[in-house]
């Protein structure tokens, strides 16, 4: 039996729905040691803003349980520097590039997400709503629905590129904010950003990591952001979504397409295994011809009642 | 001194525990020679928990084989060093730098900071100094060339390292003598003492950081260290090893 | 070094401040049989309603990475003859017995504090009014303080007895929560329940436990509900709090001490180690002594910057 | 039959691989001595993932040790199966209820149902079914006095267990011979089809059943099945075996 792997996202045509997830794969080619990255649906960057930000001191890391706590605090080059150096790299992947982007206010989210636009190495845009780690930043937008939609709305005037929208879990409805953001024009929806959390050094007595707090990823989280693809599924079945949190086995990417996911990004599990995108795509069509799916964009969403 | 660095599940060929909780394993691997002061990612085969790969130095690598000695004592150590001959092991490496060359080095390991400089030494010469809290801590490990200081004098001269290294840069009868580099691993203070030391002689001096890091491949910007010309340096792409001056201790 | 355990929660004195999480201790002496209930600080039965509840279909339970699933649907024998069967064996123990409550709506939810509020046997009521499976009951409670405040105040004017509110994790803001908690009259506040999430199962393509969600529980938990605790006792410092979330070491149970709780719950760690709580206790006066800790009540709040 | 339930950090004294995936280990415990039926809540030193304990009944028990036969291939009994000879596992039990006393009793198991009613046998007698899908799943653990079947032919009969079970019952030559009670573990489709056969010939029957459970203890209320009555019962606190009348299979 032979696995069609082949999804469509919101207009682009994926080889496979695996694709790196914003923050743990790099900005450029950082992993190309490692493996083919061409073998990927696609490439997500790390997260840029129109100015070079330094991040957060250290300590920025912190393993949880299954989990980790991260507050890089946005550190990234700029649009202007990644646009020169990491872009061309990427470009050169013949796989859709998407470039995650955020911005300290609306005026500054609208600058980059203009800027990127401009790029035709860039095929998609994935906005950051949802960091928990920039007080200024992402954590306003993504959790008041008000808030949300125009800057959606803005980013959408500034760009004829596919606009992703990735939803913060840390709120009482994610259905009111995937609302938000396809009301704001949202082509898809990213599902979902990292947990808050944080740990402490009871030596120190003190917060960790640095700024108090993080994002927590991993395996830990994903009962709790696969439920939230369902959930958004479930409210907007023709949403286009791409799942991830937590996905380190070719299985748990099935169970996000059951959910609703046309697609999903590996995070945490490339942290741990830098050839993780690889074994998980092998592993996922294993299972597919295992449980004679011949083709994953079949079952998204089959495990809804009355879907499948 | 970079090497192409690779990942791969390499079966452990040898393991070792001298003593003072301290594990050595050896494995077999397909991946280019890794350089004194670069480390690896490893991690074996225990599900979710402990989720990130541990960074480890190489102690030793030829072709085919790496060494490793590390202390245990947490989740990650603990479980590397429940592994046997025969069991596998994820190890993603060589990464990071080298220390550089030189032709007197003094080499000063504190504690567990003692395999990246014991394999600058093998390979390349060098005076060795390993500074320990007692000589249990320290398992047998001491090579006769070395150079030793422990807290409580139970090994070599009583006292740090550092005091053995000044002490011991006093006692140069001719410059000839002189160490070129001095180079180390260790303890943060023990390595700040090392570099206002070695600032004063106008000795350069390089230090091998050790930040908490989730890949060590240079994805996540999590192994921000501060650097002295203001923002950060990420340990385990541009590091571990750097000048001291360059880095904030 | 003698570690002086004991702490005041509330107006309670516990003699130490380590206590049974509602539902995963059972409603009486189930434990018993495994280590002499009197050596804990407080006994907390698994919550209880006026009327008795079958619970839900199997299955209840789905394990994740370093956490459980459950949607076990309340299940209990209801007020009555919890106060006949149950009761009078906690009476036994000589330790405050905490009683876990909640209703389907605000009438019962207040009665059932009522009925309680008449038993001597019980120390104070736990108001749950964040179980996340029962879709007609604490779900609404625990995510609108709109909703939450008036509940509590009914409660508050049923009963007597001191009454903690237990507040759920899944909210946008668990200050305002907490708020509406206080404001009702609240004496304390137990956070946190369990977070929201799924599993699925990609053979049978069907959501796990049986009503689609549960609550997650466990170590993969720890640093959400962490972070809870300690925005809480940011926002009221003077609110007394009792932390639950992923416990499994002495470490742990410090760690939310350090947060600003003034007492904790095991829930899930009992599950896997029916002894769990003697050998947490254990290891917390051992790590007290080696941190030259001799009162852990001193350390309530101690990782917020200026309150060590 | 209920005894005292206890949890212990229990030393691992023998291990067997016989093959199929099955596993064998032998405790040493101070618990009470367990009866055929009840059950274990088996959980080895691996922090905090898989982190639930695995139910497990008793194949063997006597005083100061126990033996559990366990099928391999998930997360925690692939690390069960991983202990060796000294390694600590902690055990809650014995746990549950047993198979009641019987003058003639048929023991019918399926697959990996086995370890309960073995155990029976080898303290009370009764006649042992045994169903496998293939010889090399049964791993040369069939006694010569058992009755065999397979899905292939290649160890016993070929069939189900179930259908072997009937064959015997037509065969009976008279009624002295017939069971007096019919056990059974083994999947639910299997044990309903028994309780059928067995309603059907007015032979009392017991199956063991398998919920998934969290603490075996009778304190989260996770192993709720349902009951003919119209509620749930507890697997752990009533169970495991019931009936099977009494429950819906
Ligand atoms: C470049 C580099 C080389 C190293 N080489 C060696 C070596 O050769 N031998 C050796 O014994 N140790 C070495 N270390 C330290 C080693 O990585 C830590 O001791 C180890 O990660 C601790 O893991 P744990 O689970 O046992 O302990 P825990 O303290 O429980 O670990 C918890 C978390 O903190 C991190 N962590 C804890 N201590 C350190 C530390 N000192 N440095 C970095 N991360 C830490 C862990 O990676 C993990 O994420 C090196 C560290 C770095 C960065
Ligand atoms: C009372 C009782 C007695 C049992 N006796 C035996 C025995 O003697 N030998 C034996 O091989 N098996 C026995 N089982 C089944 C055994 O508990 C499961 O095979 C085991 O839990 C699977 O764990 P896993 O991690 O390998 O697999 P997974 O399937 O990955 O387990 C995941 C989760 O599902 C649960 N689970 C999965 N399958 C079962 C199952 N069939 N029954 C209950 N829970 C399950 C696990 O406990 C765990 O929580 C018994 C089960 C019960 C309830
Ligand atoms: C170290 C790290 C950095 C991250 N940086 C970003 C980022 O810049 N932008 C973003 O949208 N998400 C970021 N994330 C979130 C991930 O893209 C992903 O949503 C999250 O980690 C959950 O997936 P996982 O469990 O597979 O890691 C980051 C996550 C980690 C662990
Ligand atoms: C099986 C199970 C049943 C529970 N039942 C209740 C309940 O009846 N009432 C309640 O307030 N919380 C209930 N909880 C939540 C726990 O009390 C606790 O808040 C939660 O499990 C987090 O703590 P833990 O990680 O230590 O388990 C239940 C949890 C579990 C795992
Ligand atoms: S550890 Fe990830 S960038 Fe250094
Ligand atoms: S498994 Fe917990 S009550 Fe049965």
């Amino acid at each position: 039996m032979t696995v069609d792997t082949t999804v469509t996202l919101a207009g682009v045509a994926l080889k496979n729905p695996l694709m790196t997830a914003s923050g743990t794969s790099g900005h450029g080619l950082e992993l190309a040691p490692f493996f083919d990255l061409s073998i990927l649906g696609a490439f997500v960057t790390k997260g840029v803003s129109m100015a070079p930000r330094a991040g957060n001191p250290p300590p920025r890391l912190q393993e949880t349980p299954a989990g980790l706590l991260n507050a890089i605090g946005l550190e990234n080059p700029g649009v202007e520097a990644f646009c020169a150096a990491a872009l061309p790299g990427l470009a050169t992947l013949g796989i859709p590039v998407v470039v995650n982007c955020f911005g300290e206010d609306p005026e500054r989210t609208v600058a980059a997400v203009e800027a990127l636009s401009r790029e035709t190495a860039v095929t998609a845009l994935e906005l950051n709503v949802s960091c928990p780690n920039v007080k200024a930043g992402g954590i306003a937008f993504g959790t008041d629905p008000a808030v949300l939609r125009p800057l959606v709305e803005a980013c959408r005037r500034a760009t004829a590129k596919p606009l992703w929208v990735k939803l913060s879990p840390n709120v009482t409805s994610i259905v009111a904010m995937a609302d938000a953001a396809l009301q704001g024009g949202a082509d898809a929806l990213t599902c979902v950003n990292t947990l808050l959390g944080c740990d402490i050094d009871v030596k120190r007595r003190r917060f960790l990591p640095s700024p108090g707090r993080g994002g927590l990823s991993g395996p830990a989280t994903l009962p709790v952001a696969l439920l939230k693809v369902a959930e958004v599924h479930r409210a907007f079945p023709q949403a286009p979504i791409i799942g991830v949190g937590g996905i380190r086995r070719g299985e748990d990417a099935l169970k996000y397409l059951l959910a609703g996911a046309t697609a999903v990004q590996i995070g945490t599990a490339i942290l741990v295994e830098p050839t993780a995108p690889v074994r998980i795509l092998n592993e996922l069509v294993e299972l597919c011809e295992a449980l004679g799916i011949t083709r994953p964009a079949d079952v998204i969403g089959a495990a809804h009642p009355g879907q499948s | 001194m970079e090497t192409d660095k690779s990942y791969e599940l390499c079966r452990v060929r040898e393991r070792a525990a001298p003593g003072g909780g301290l594990v050595s394993i050896t494995v077999e691997t397909t991946a280019p020679v890794a350089a004194p002061g670069q480390f690896a990612m490893l991690r074996g085969p225990w599900g979710d928990a402990p989720l990130l790969p541990r960074a480890i130095s190489y102690r030793g690598a030829g072709p085919g084989w790496a060494r490793f000695l590390f202390r245990t004592g947490g989740p990650g150590t603990d479980r590397l060093a429940r592994l046997v001959p025969g069991d596998e092991v994820a190890v993603a490496g060589p990464l990071g730098n080298a220390f550089p060359p030189a032709k007197r080095p003094w080499l000063v390991a504190g504690g567990v900071g003692l395999p990246p400089l014991a394999f600058y030494q093998r390979r390349f010469g060098g005076t060795l100094f390993w500074g320990v809290p007692t000589a249990s801590a320290a398992a047998g490990l001491a090579e006769k060339s070395w150079r030793l200081a422990s807290d409580d004098g139970s090994l070599g001269v009583r006292g740090t390292v550092v005091d053995l290294v000044a002490a011991s840069l006093g006692e140069l009868v001719n410059d000839a003598m002189a160490p070129d580099a001095i180079m180390t691993c260790g303890p943060y203070p023990m390595m700040a003492a090392l570099a206002r030391l070695s600032a004063a002689r106008e000795i350069p001096c390089f230090v091998s950081l050790e930040g908490k890091m989730a890949c060590g491949i240079g994805v996540c910007c999590g192994c921000a260290h501060p650097a002295t010309a203001g923002v950060y340096v990420h340990v385990c792409e541009k590091g571990p090893v750097f000048p001291a001056h360059e880095v904030v201790l």
